[in-house]
């Protein structure tokens, strides 16, 4: 019985790094391609939840004794804590310092830059 | 497909993210593009020391994952309070030329 | 910085972890990577974070000037202090085998110490140098030194869009009159 | 597999310091100097220096970023042209050429037969257990069998924190504050 417990421990554990690792290339992918500063960000939210959080769970799960699993638990939220921040603090920043997001073009016109 | 490919097969993941994310960090036009392809670069860094850690079988490297995390996070504020204020301090800076 | 609520309560969460995972480093540093000089460093971002985020008087009120060159000194002082200690018990300088009952437990206990020392002093000269540096212009301005360069009227009309390349996207024409703006607010 | 990434890590350190130098803008030379400490850490990581790595990652990369930025806004953004003088260059290259000769004849990297190996190195190894108890034979070593020299480090940090603040903070200056600008009290000791 614990044999199959510990095959599906693994099993989960592989699929989650495994998906982990695509959404770290997606995220990254996304960064390249999208369009503006705040487009990007959505690329690299992608990379941290998506990513690190899959990642983290695979080692999570592959951890030999719990000491190793509290400090990837610890890792984990962490990121969680500080990424949404970090990407929080740079749209700050570039709003403040006036870079004006790219909007929806077929709803409205796009403003003119005279009456920006 | 045991535990020890799926790490190396995430490793070569998250290079392949390092080498996105500094393209990004080259072209980026504005600076915080910049700022964000290298925060993003710190967390695939945090990454690639965890899973590398797993992967030799030596837990020890999750403290230094750890820690750059937590350094990462610094570094971008304090980055972001320069770009914005011009210095680290309370006082806008004495030299004006393009802080 | 001070004024985004976000990243104050961020901050507010985050500086105790900060300093406890230090400690961790600290006193984890006989089993496994760390000690004192680590952990020192780890402790002074806590309050770097702290200055950075709400600011230097705010930082230089947790931790004032005179008690931060006192901890420096405190620092050097119960590592040496730890060796007298081994001196007067009958050993020699530094020497933790004296230093209580059996030999093993003499070695913990003035690694533990000196490991402390090591912290202290690091942790005190970090954020000594900290607000040394970033707090230089409101040191000139008390003083009313010029400071090295102070051409503060000529470069005022040219306000540079940003720091990295001068790629002038369409939107950064927008970004030189908020730059100027915000550069003529804050003088 | 051990090797190429030694060697993938040796080449990015060598491009990053190549662009550090280069670079005229001070807070891109900062940030590259930031990079640089992480690239090192990683390596110090995957050359099993775990020590070695912690500590680059929390000074290189963390704090000598910070107090780089803090001094930023006190000198103009852009490094000064000199022109490079041939004598000081002819110095630089000659001693690189000497350290080059030296690394010649240095002992293959981690041969164990080596002097250094074989003077002290194995009774530290082998008896630290018994003598000292803690399973970390660097902390060990460090703070036990060296604490002497540990303790002539920590007096140079103090030494040195205490020089930066003599020279920043003016005690040596003669004090020009007449009346008290704040109403608070005048910080005579502004560290």
């Amino acid at each position: 019985m614990s044999e199959l417990f510990d095959f599906l421990v693994t099993a989960i554990a592989i699929i989650s790094l495994c998906l982990g690792s695509l959404g770290v290339v997606l995220g990254a992918l996304g960064l390249i391609r999208l369009g503006d500063v705040y487009q990007r960000m959505h690329g690299a939210g992608i990379v941290d939840t998506g990513g690190a959080g899959l990642i983290l769970f695979g080692l999570l799960l592959l951890s030999p004794d719990w000491t190793v699993a509290v400090r990837v638990a610890l890792i984990g939220m962490l990121i969680v804590f500080t990424s949404p921040t970090a990407t929080h603090a740079i749209a700050r920043a570039a709003t403040l310092a006036g870079i004006e997001p790219i909007l929806a073009r077929r709803s409205r016109k796009k403003p003119q830059k005279d009456d920006a | 497909m045991e535990p020890q490919t799926a790490l190396i097969v995430t490793l070569a993941a998250l290079a392949i993210g390092v080498f996105f994310a500094f393209i990004r960090a080259t072209l980026g036009p504005t600076a915080f593009d910049r700022v964000l392809a290298v925060n993003t670069i710190g967390t695939i860094a945090v990454l690639v020391i965890s899973v590398h850690g797993f992967w030799a079988g030596r837990p020890e490297f999750l403290d230094i994952a750890l820690l750059y995390a937590l350094i990462n996070f610094i570094g971008t504020i304090a980055v972001l309070k320069f770009f914005r204020f011009g210095t680290l301090g309370d006082h806008p800076p004495r030299h004006k030329e393009d802080a | 910085m001070q004024d985004d609520p976000v990243i104050r309560v961020v901050t507010k969460v985050l500086t105790p972890a900060i300093m406890l995972f230090a400690l961790y480093v600290q006193f984890h540093g006989d089993y496994g990577p760390g000690g004192g000089f680590q952990a020192g460093v780890i402790f002074a971002s806590a309050f770097i974070l702290n200055a950075i985020v709400f600011g230097m008087n705010r930082g230089r009120h947790v931790w004032p000037a005179k008690f931060n060159l006192q901890c420096i000194a405190l620092g050097v002082i119960l590592y040496g202090g730890t060796g007298i200690a081994s001196l007067f018990m009958g050993g020699n300088f530094l020497d933790y085998n004296v230093l209580s009952n059996d030999p093993i437990a003499g070695q913990h206990l003035g690694i533990l110490l000196i490991e402390f020392g090591v912290g202290l002093t690091v942790a005190s000269v970090m954020v000594g140098l900290f607000f040394a540096f970033a707090n230089r212009t409101q040191h000139l301005r008390l003083l009313d030194l010029p400071s090295s360069s102070d051409d503060g009227t000529s470069s005022k009309d040219k306000p540079k869009a940003n720091a990295k390349p001068k790629a002038k996207a369409k939107t950064n024409t927008k970004t030189n009159g908020a730059k100027a703006k915000q550069v003529s607010t804050a003088k | 597999m051990e090797f190429w990434i030694n060697a993938a890590l040796a080449i990015i350190l060598t491009v990053i310091g190549i662009m550090a130098v280069s670079q005229h803008r001070l807070f891109a030379v900062i940030i590259l100097s930031g990079a640089y400490s992480l690239v090192a850490a990683t390596w110090f990581v995957v050359l099993d220096a775990v020590d070695v790595a912690f500590t680059e990652a929390a000074v290189g990369a963390g704090v000598s970023t910070v107090l780089a930025l803090g001094t930023l806004s006190m000198v103009p953004g852009k490094e000064k042209k000199r022109p490079v003088e041939a004598l000081p260059l002819s110095l630089a290259i000659a001693t690189g050429m000497l350290l080059l000769l030296a690394v010649a004849d240095m002992p293959q990297f981690g041969s164990p037969d080596t002097p250094v190996q074989q003077h002290v190195g194995p009774h530290y190894i082998t008896q630290s257990e018994k003598e000292i108890g803690v399973p970390n034979i660097v902390t060990s070593v460090l703070s036990s069998y060296r604490g002497f020299d540990t303790f002539g480090e920590t007096a140079v940090i103090f030494t040195a924190a205490i020089a930066v603040f003599l020279i920043l903070t003016g005690w040596t200056r003669k004090k020009i504050i007449t009346k008290p600008k704040s109403k608070t009290k005048s910080p005579e000791l502004d560290v």
